[in-house]
């Protein structure tokens, strides 16, 4: 059974119908790439996941537990990481307490894990900055460690690759790679970026109009030509 | 841009902008030497450039963001600006459009405008639009209601009141608005649309508002590959009437549209060139593009 | 049963609620005494309450409410002077009539008005002069010092030219004012000792209003000014004000009122009593554990009775009938007198008492005019009141 | 992109014929007949009912509600004002007390010259100068005597003190709480100042005790009728006013200023001319209110100045519903109307209602009672619900649309030129 | 009438010190000093203190203490439950009718006196120092050379160290103007030394008079000294006041910077979570009153936790039932939380009445200290000062240094996301209000101390409390303090010489023009986020 298993989820704003009948799974030390237009509904797919909008239909398990009644605070204390597009990171709160955020279902005197600042060194020396006075790739890169400071079982990035600089590009894709890995986490990935989307999929979902309309594993991405169905 | 919309444009920008653009002439000394009259906030591009960045600096705290910047352009040119994340891209913009005062530097537009001297409407009303990195749009209105407000006219208080528009503006509203495939959502309040359609609605309003300098910084961030393909068209489409300032870091996309490429790092140049020139940069790569 | 109807207009929320309250309840208290006593002419007294909150123009409304839609036969209320003067013009217009309880700056007789509180002859010049007598400390020197609105203004413009006349020179005369709501008086302290260490013995005369009496006799007392050195004589302090200090170290500063708690007579204790047994059954907050009463709650108590004297000699509510039958009322008054209604200046005959405080928070009598004084609401200090008459304009 | 307009390229969608939407009409149909029926009521309807209906008639409107009504009405103007600058641009004024306090004070000084000889001490000056012993009228009841001239001094006082405040204000980028909190401090001030009796204005019993008007007296049944047509007229065409310049591109650059005014400053508008304009409006709207109210009520003082009447104001904007222009007028009586009731039925337990109200209404109708109303019928009325309705700014009329974005049928081509 | 006291106090003096002449207390002595006009009991007095006898010096003490109690012409002194009889000195019972006897300032200021006489010598050093004051006052007042013996002989004599000065500078006072020119130096040089106002008009005067030229240098010096002491301490004096309102303005807006600064509430019922503060720390007193008399003086340590505990409560119910629905919303927080605060009002008024409620200093809270002769601080400010810091310290280090602290600033930034970080944003949103809320209540518990307790309270710190937090930078406590302490200063500096009123006024001209140079409070945000 997969560690994310959500099924048939239906999701609306207001009177609009955004999600339909979405289903998607992930696997540990798998991961899952979905793609599509702008505007189709990946971001409320996630969200979804994650309990910051309301479904209104379908189900959510992690682990096998229901959890689309769970706050996100509760998914959190679950083992779900996430790292949301636009960044979100806490403005007026220095680097290091931005960090200590992601901590914050831990016991008060977990250490943030030494293995960030290797991956993102620049956090390093600006641990007293304040987020907000990042520049928008150092933030995504806070977003993205913040996520990954207290070691979730399921991973989910909206888009990590916005705004970022190449090298910086292929570093995270090397550590979303590494992660999954390791076996005992699961990543769910949106991402516009085809490329890096494509190198990383060990499983890919296309969304069009709040619809999954296709998806498979990672391998079958060119032969299925999803470049060209998210092009459309 | 019809080139016709644009004299008008500037026509009522210089009726609009009046005396406020005299008394420039003291400014750094710049245009004293050449004894030409111009007209006052007409931008004077006959030097060969639009924007004219000369040893800017600014920190912040003690953080030198920008350090000894300069930099220019020339009219009608695409520019493409890159640099690893916290080069000081977006504050260069920040900058130039008059939200961020340089500690110490010289910021022209045209070969006569200090830009130092305005204040940002004042700027955006001299022909410089901007697309911010984190999208911005009037999240209370329509997306049609924003385009409007951005639309290139008089935008004194007296006009506004009295305003509607003509058959005209109204076309070029609902072109614009198919351009960024926004047409059926016209009527929606823009802060219901997506991420990526914000960033679309924030380019169609600097296509209203029709600049000459256009600044953008990471258009197609969370953009598809196709329409990324589509902006860049756009861009291209754009050069020579306008001027253009791109940021990115997709280097696909700057493949796409680059003539010349400036690298930024730490505040200042590091490279400039054609694309090919700069990715083979030792420093580049070791910086910016990696191995 | 036919009732006449009683209109009650004092403030039950808003910054006066806290003085203003209790006299809302006097009244309800004596018109169950006079229903319990058969009421009115035979006819039960009906009192309509109203809120007007603290808000000026709410006054005036509410008033043309009581009269014009209830048809109320007489109303008591107000507290400020700014609430009286908003609602005059509705009771000269309507014809209607006023009971107004509370100490004010005089410079005003309207035939549609009953004034039962002090006008300034009443009360603060009393004060002053015993202030200056041999047992009052025989001051010097004073300092004036009150509120920032216009019964301060008003009563020190008096007093000033009342030293003026006993040859009290400017220099020693120093006036001050707070915003409503003060209360830092840290400054102001400091300034009166300075005042006062210049030599010649100094009394301060106080119109502070009500809330910020507080932090002020606070600060008097930490700051160590003792009665003995720099006297204090209030005139807005009563039982009810001083219920919120500890007066331990007030103990000899003064007020100057008409009617203390502590006076000692059958009425008062009657009085007292009946005011203790009503807030007890009625549960009034604060005032069933310790029930106060104090000189407006009087003077509302002696507005009413009169009133209904005066309807019952006028035989008859109407408006002009009373205002006929009020001159010249009498009612023993708690405070000991038989207190009359001036025939003419619609104010009462009243005698002015100058209290200590004591450490229980009630007031010792210490001096009081040998009989009661006649109002002058146009102050004889104010030139352009010469040749005034003493009673209203008849109406225009 | 294209040069003209005939060789437009894009033909895929002729523009013309998509549901461009465009500013709607001033009034909708209901709209102007509600106006109508509104306008007939207030000059009309009520005259009738108080002067002409016998006074032991049910249908009597009696002076008493006249006087209320009167009252509410200019309440009533002052929560269109808030609108305006709050509600439309995001601007939380806590001065408007101070511009309906002066419109009133300028409209008290003339009133209280009109006394003439007939005040307590039968001297050309008014009252409380004898009193303090004032020989002459000070320089700035100059013009008190001429109705003329304080017809002018209603609007250009407050709105004199909106433009210099707000121009210094606004040009100093003063946003926010920053800026309600000096229109606090500015009221505050000037209460203080009014309280003062050497400021010359009647300390803290301001002035009341009014005879005449124009020479006419004030309290006459047929006085008062006219002043509550006149504050009746004044509301509607206030409304009307406040209609248009929100249905404006005027009105547009407002509400782009209260989501992202910078982003207004990079679309080349300087939002101080747009600020400044609305506040000194929005102003001048008080002070009038409050030279209507003056008369009606009889009395002016500093009160009106107090911190809890200007918050007032806000929150009958925010009951009725902030940027509707309607709500706020609604919230006005329904606020008001409610005090004057309560205070009366309940003197004792009233503010458990009101501030009850004010609970409710903020959790339970978070656009206000018009908001409320909105939904209702798009609960009832419509066949599909249209929340997004309800969150429109009401000045311009939807054309319907689908939530779901279509897939572009043609390449774009706007970028050829 | 000062002058003839003066010399039977002499007098007095003399002959206590010499043979024990005194006469017995008559029941008509006692009678006369305790009733009768004031004038005459003055005399009675005087004449009674010449020659005390015990009988008569237990009178006048129990009067001055107000233990005296006459009835039907018979005088009691009452001490706890022992009563006496004040003739006789034997044991009796106090009828139930009996009054107190009366007083009024003139005679307490009589009796005052005379009990520094006879309390000069035979006291405990404190007392001494008192009764020396009171000479010293009376010299200063209106100096005279009948003074004179009783102080020589009091300075012969054994003294507290303390009291010998202060009557050393009466007695300077007293030989000001004596005939001999060495006294008159003498006197000039010592008087230097004195720090009270009250010595310049002394001085002045004396300058005036003097012919020898050596004295008058020596009185200018001790004018110019004594002038530089006053200034100085005036100088003092204004800054203390400055930062004693100051404190007050700080512990009013403290808890608003969190309610309002941190989590974007537009809190206006927090001047009433004052106010229940104040009236839990009345609660407290009456309970205290009742149950433990004997410990009333530590009541304020039990109010202090209750009065946090109930503001915080009361905090915490309107977070979980009205404000948590309006997160984002600080327009409608606003219009909701006014509405709670006339509740809050009305509901206080309902329970405990419209008036005020008095509540006591505690007796280490009363009465103040003095420096250098003329500068009186307070306690109860001085103890609110140190309270203030206490407060400040403890809600700068929960704020900055712990994890409630951090989460309450990330969630009131960006709810969704803390809570997607694993935060219970609930929880966090209802503890950081009620502990805003109940650092209210403590403000409302020093407040108490200062002021009146009624359930206007609140209003009259709201406005005041915005003014801080915002003039300081919303969400900055750093700026709240500066805000505070800063408004404080300058109020008083100018209420020093333009009045309440005006400085009032200067003070908000001044907020509304200082924002103007500032428009994001002292303590702007910086950076990219402002
Ligand atoms: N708060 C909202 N209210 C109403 N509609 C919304 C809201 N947020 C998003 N939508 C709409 O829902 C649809 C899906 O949005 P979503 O953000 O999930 O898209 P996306 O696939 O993430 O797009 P992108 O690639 O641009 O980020 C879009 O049409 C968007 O306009
Ligand atoms: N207000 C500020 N306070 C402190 N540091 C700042 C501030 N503004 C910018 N910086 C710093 O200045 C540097 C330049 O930032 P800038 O946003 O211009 O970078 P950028 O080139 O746009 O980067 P990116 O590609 O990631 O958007 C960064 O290191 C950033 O942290
Ligand atoms: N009349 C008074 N005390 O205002
Ligand atoms: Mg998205
Ligand atoms: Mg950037």
């Amino acid at each position: 059974m997969s560690l994310l298993e959500a099924k048939d989820i239906n999701q609306y704003y207001g009177g609009s119908h955004i999600l339909r009948n979405v289903s998607l799974q992930a696997e540990l030390g798998q991961v899952t790439v979905v793609l599509g237009r702008n505007g189709v509904g990946k971001t409320t797919l996630l969200k979804s996941l994650m309990g910051l909008v309301p479904i209104k239909s379908g189900s959510i398990t992690l682990d096998g537990v229901a959890i689309d009644k769970a706050t996100p605070y509760e998914r959190a204390r679950m083992g779900v990481g996430f790292v949301p597009q636009g960044r979100e990171i806490f403005g007026r709160l220095t680097v290091q307490e931005n960090l200590l955020m992601g901590l914050a279902y831990k016991k008060g005197s977990t250490p943030i894990p030494a293995e960030l600042f290797e991956l993102f060194p620049v956090l390093k020396q600006m641990l007293g900055r304040r987020g907000g006075d990042l520049s928008g790739g150092q933030q995504q890169q806070l977003a993205i460690a913040r996520a990954l400071a207290a070691g979730p079982k399921l991973l989910i990035l909206d888009e990590p690759t916005e705004g970022i600089q190449p090298n910086i590009i292929k570093d995270i894709g090397k550590v979303i790679r590494m992660l999954a890995d390791r076996g005992n986490m699961a990543i769910v990935l949106v991402e516009q970026y085809y490329d890096f989307a494509e190198e990383l999929a060990d499983r890919y979902v296309v969304m069009e109009r709040g619809e999954v309309i296709a998806s498979g594993p990672g391998s079958e991405m060119q032969a299925k030509g999803v470049r060209q169905l998210v092009a459309i | 841009m019809t080139p016709d919309l644009m004299d008008a444009g500037a026509q009522r920008l210089q009726k609009a902008r009046g005396v406020t653009a005299t008394g420039l002439t003291e400014s750094g000394g710049r245009s004293a030497g050449y004894g030409r009259v111009h007209a006052p906030g007409e931008v004077d591009t006959t030097h060969g450039r639009i924007l004219y960045l000369e040893d800017v600096h600014v920190s912040f705290d003690g953080f030198k963001a920008i350090n000894g910047l300069s930099l220019d352009i020339a009219p009608g040119e695409l520019r493409c600006v890159i640099g690893p994340n916290g080069a000081g891209k977006t504050t260069m913009m920040d900058i130039i459009t008059g939200k961020t005062r340089p500690d110490k530097g010289h910021v022209f537009f045209g070969s006569t405008i200090d830009l130092l001297r305005y204040r940002e409407a004042e700027i955006a009303a001299l022909g410089i639009g901007r697309k911010f990195q984190k999208p911005t749009v009037f999240e209370q209105l329509s997306v049609f209601e924003n385009l409007e407000l951005a639309l290139a006219t008089d935008k004194r208080v007296r006009h506004s009141m009295v305003f509607s528009l003509t058959g005209e503006e109204k076309d070029r509203l609902g072109e614009v608005l198919q351009t960024i495939h926004l047409l059926d959502s016209a009527a929606r309040l823009a802060g219901n649309l997506s991420h990526g359609q914000k960033q679309w609605l924030e380019i169609g309003m600097l296509l209203m508002q029709d600049p000459k300098l256009l600044l953008l910084d990471e258009p197609v961030a969370g953009m598809t590959d196709e329409e990324t393909e589509r902006t860049a068209q756009l861009f291209l489409s754009l050069k020579g009437k306008h001027s253009l300032m791109v940021v990115e870091h997709d280097m696909s996309f700057i493949r796409t549209i680059s003539e010349k490429v400036t690298v930024l790092c730490d505040g200042s140049v590091l490279a400039e060139g054609t694309l090919d020139e700069v990715q083979a940069d030792e420093r580049v790569i070791e910086v910016y593009l990696g191995r | 049963q036919e009732t006449i109807k009683v209109g009650v207009l004092h403030s039950l929320s808003g910054t006066m609620a806290i003085s203003e309250t209790v006299l809302k309840d006097t009244v309800l208290m004596a018109i169950e005494e006079i229903n319990a006593k058969g009421g009115v002419m035979g006819k039960k007294l009906e009192p309509v309450v109203v809120d007007p909150a603290s808000n000026w123009p709410l006054f005036a409304e509410r008033a043309r409410q009581l009269i014009t839609q209830d048809k109320v036969a007489v109303v008591f209320g107000c507290w400020t002077s700014v609430s009286r003067k908003s609602v005059l013009p509705v009771f000269e217009e309507l014809n209607s009539l006023l009971f107004y309880p509370v100490q004010y700056e005089g410079e005003e007789l309207s035939k549609n008005v009953f004034y039962t509180g002090a006008a300034p002859n009443q009360q603060a010049i009393p004060a002053v002069e015993y202030l200056m007598s041999k047992d009052g400390g025989s001051a010097k020197r004073f300092v004036l010092l009150g509120t920032d609105y216009v019964y301060p203004r008003t009563t020190n413009k008096i007093l000033r030219a009342f030293l003026k006349s006993k040859g009290v020179v400017d220099a020693d005369i120093m006036e001050e004012y707070t915003p409503f709501g003060h209360s830092d008086y840290q400054t102001i302290i400091a300034n009166v000792k300075k005042f006062a260490s210049a030599g010649k013995k100094t009394a301060v005369v106080s119109t502070i209003n009500g809330d910020s009496n507080v932090p002020f006799y606070k600060e008097l007392g930490n700051a160590g000014l003792k009665a003995t050195d720099v006297p204090v004589v209030a005139f807005s302090v009563g039982e009810e004000e001083l219920r919120g200090v500890d007066t331990k170290p007030l103990v000899g500063h003064l007020a100057a009122w008409n009617y203390f708690m502590s006076i000692k007579n059958p009425t008062n204790t009657e009085f007292s009593k009946k005011w203790a047994d009503y807030a007890k059954t009625k549960g009034i907050a604060g005032h069933k554990d310790k029930p106060l009463t104090n000189d407006p709650m009087e003077a509302t108590y002696i507005g009413i009775n009169m009133w209904k004297q005066a309807v019952e000699k006028a035989k008859s509510t109407d408006t002009d009938k009373v205002i006929a039958a009020m001159a010249g009322q009498t009612f023993t008054a708690p405070s000991g007198i038989v207190s009359k209604m001036d025939e003419k200046n619609h104010h009462l005959h009243k005698s002015v008492f100058i209290g200590e405080v004591r450490a229980d928070g009630q007031f010792d009598v210490v001096w009081k005019t040998p009989g009661p004084v006649k109002a002058q609401p146009w102050s004889p200090f104010i030139p352009e009141n010469k040749g005034k008459k003493d009673e209203p304009a008849s109406k225009m | 992109m294209s040069g003209t307009n005939a060789n437009t390229p894009v033909g895929a969608v002729p523009t013309g014929s998509v549901s461009l939407p465009s500013p709607g009409p001033l009034l909708t149909r209901t709209g102007w007949s509600t106006f109508i029926v509104a306008l007939l009521v207030v000059c009309a309807l009520a005259p009738a009912l108080n002067l002409l209906v016998p006074a032991d008639s049910a249908f009597h409107l009696s002076d008493y509600m006249v006087g209320l009504l009167g009252k509410i009405m200019c309440y009533a103007i002052c929560a269109l004002a808030m609108d305006l600058i709050w509600g439309y641009t995001g601007i939380l004024s806590l001065g408007h007390g101070l511009f309906f306090a002066l419109g009133g004070y300028v409209m008290g000084m003339y009133l209280m010259r009109q006394i003439g000889l007939d005040g307590n001490y039968k001297s050309e000056l008014p009252d409380f100068m004898v009193f303090l012993d004032w020989k002459e009228l000070p320089w700035h009841w100059a013009l008190s005597d001429s109705f003329i001239a304080t017809l002018i001094l209603i609007v250009l006082v407050p709105g004199l003190v909106a433009f210099v405040f707000g121009y210094f204000a606004f040009r100093s980028r003063i946003k926010g709480v920053y800026f309600s909190i000096i229109t606090q401090a500015l009221t505050f001030a000037a209460l203080l100042l009014f309280f003062r009796n050497e400021t010359g204005f009647g300390g803290n019993n301001g002035f009341t005790d009014f005879k005449r008007i124009l020479g006419i007296p004030l309290a006459t049944p047929s006085m008062r009728m006219t002043l509550f047509v006149l504050t009746g007229l004044t509301l509607l065409g206030f409304f009307l006013w406040a209609r248009w310049l929100v249905n404006s591109k005027f009105g547009r650059v407002l509400q782009a200023v209260r989501d992202a005014e910078s982003r207004v400053m990079f679309c080349g508008y300087n939002p101080l001319p747009y600020k400044l304009t609305i506040w000194t409006i929005s102003a001048v709207m008080c002070g009038v209110a409050g030279a209507l109210y003056v008369p009606q009520v009889g009395i002016i003082n500093p009160g009106e100045m107090s911190t809890a009447n200007s918050i007032e104001i806000a929150i009958w904007a925010a009951v009725g519903g902030r940027a509707t222009l309607i709500g706020p007028i609604i919230g006005a009586f329904i606020v008001n109307g409610a005090k004057s009731f309560l205070t009366v039925s309940f003197p004792e337990y009233w503010l458990y209602f009101l501030g009850g109200l004010f609970i409710v209404v903020t959790l339970f109708m978070p656009q206000g009672v018009v908001g409320l109303v909105k939904t209702m019928r798009g609960k009832l009325g419509a066949r599909s619900p249209k929340v997004q309705a309800a969150e429109r700014p009401a000045s311009v009329v939807l054309p319907p649309h689908e939530a779901q974005p279509q897939p572009p049928t043609a390449t774009p081509r706007g970028a050829q030129a | 009438m000062k002058m003839y006291w003066l010399r039977a106090l002499g007098l007095c003096f003399a002959l206590c010190m010499g043979a024990n002449l005194a006469q017995a207390l008559t029941p008509a002595d006692a009678l006369a000093l305790v009733e009768g006009s004031a004038s005459d009991r003055v005399e009675t007095l005087q004449r009674l203190t010449v020659a005390p006898d015990a009988r008569a010096a237990a009178l006048i003490r129990a009067m001055a203490a107000q233990n005296a109690r006459l009835h039907e012409e018979r005088v009691y002194l009452v001490d706890g439950d022992v009563v006496t009889d004040a003739v006789t000195g034997e044991p009796a019972t106090l009828p139930a009718e009996a009054q107190e006897v009366g007083l009024n300032n003139r005679l307490r200021g009589a009796l005052e006196t005379a009990l520094a006489g006879l309390d000069l010598l035979d006291a405990g050093p404190q007392r001494q120092r008192e009764a020396a004051r009171t000479l010293q006052r009376s010299a200063f007042d209106e100096p005279d050379i009948e003074q004179l013996p009783l102080i020589d002989k009091a300075l012969a004599g054994e003294l507290d160290p303390q009291a010998r000065q202060i009557l050393e500078l009466a007695q300077a006072a007293v030989l000001l103007d004596s005939d001999d020119e060495t006294q008159r130096l003498a006197a000039a040089e010592k008087l230097g030394e004195a720090r009270q106002a009250i010595v310049r008009p002394l001085l002045m005067a004396q300058i005036e008079r003097e012919q020898s030229e050596s004295v008058k240098t020596a009185l200018g010096q001790s004018l110019k000294s004594l002038e530089r002491s006053l200034m100085f301490s005036n100088v003092l004096a204004e800054g203390f006041t400055g930062i004693s309102l100051g404190s007050i303005l700080l512990l009013a807006a403290l808890g608003l910077a969190i309610t309002y600064g941190l989590m974007g509430v537009i809190n206006m019922a927090h001047g009433e979570l004052i106010m229940i503060g104040a009236y839990a720390t009345w609660l407290v007193q009456v309970a205290f009153k009742q149950m433990f008399p004997e410990m009333f003086d530590w009541y304020l340590l039990v109010a202090m936790p209750i009065a946090f505990i109930t503001s915080a409560l009361v905090g915490a119910a309107m977070e979980r039932s009205v404000i948590r629905f309006l997160y984002g919303r600080p327009l409608e927080t606003l219009l909701a939380t006014w509405g709670i605060s006339l509740v809050l009002m009305q509901g206080v008024r309902s329970l405990f009445g419209a008036q005020n409620v008095g509540v006591e200093n505690p007796s280490w809270m009363s009465g103040s200290i003095t420096l250098m002769g003329n500068l009186t601080l307070p306690w109860n400010r001085i103890i609110i000062i140190g309270f203030a810091v206490v407060v400040l310290v403890g809600v700068t280090l929960m704020i900055g240094k712990t994890r409630l602290g951090l989460f309450v600033r990330g969630v009131t930034q960006n709810r969704p996301i803390a809570s997607c970080m694993g935060v219970n944003t609930a929880r966090i949103d209802t503890y950081a209000f009620a502990l805003g809320s109940g650092i209210a209540g403590l403000a409302g518990c020093a407040l108490s101390q200062i002021g009146n307790v009624g359930p206007d309270l609140g209003q009259s710190y709201i406005v005041d409390s915005f003014m801080v937090v915002v003039l300081g930078g919303v969400g900055q406590i750093a700026g709240t303090v500066y805000a505070a302490l800063g408004l404080g200063v300058l109020n008083k500096f100018i209420e020093g010489w333009a009045g309440a009123v005006l400085a009032k006024i200067a003070v908000l001209v001044f907020i509304i023009i200082f924002i103007q140079k500032r428009p994001q409070g002292i303590f702007a945000m910086k950076g990219r986020e402002a």
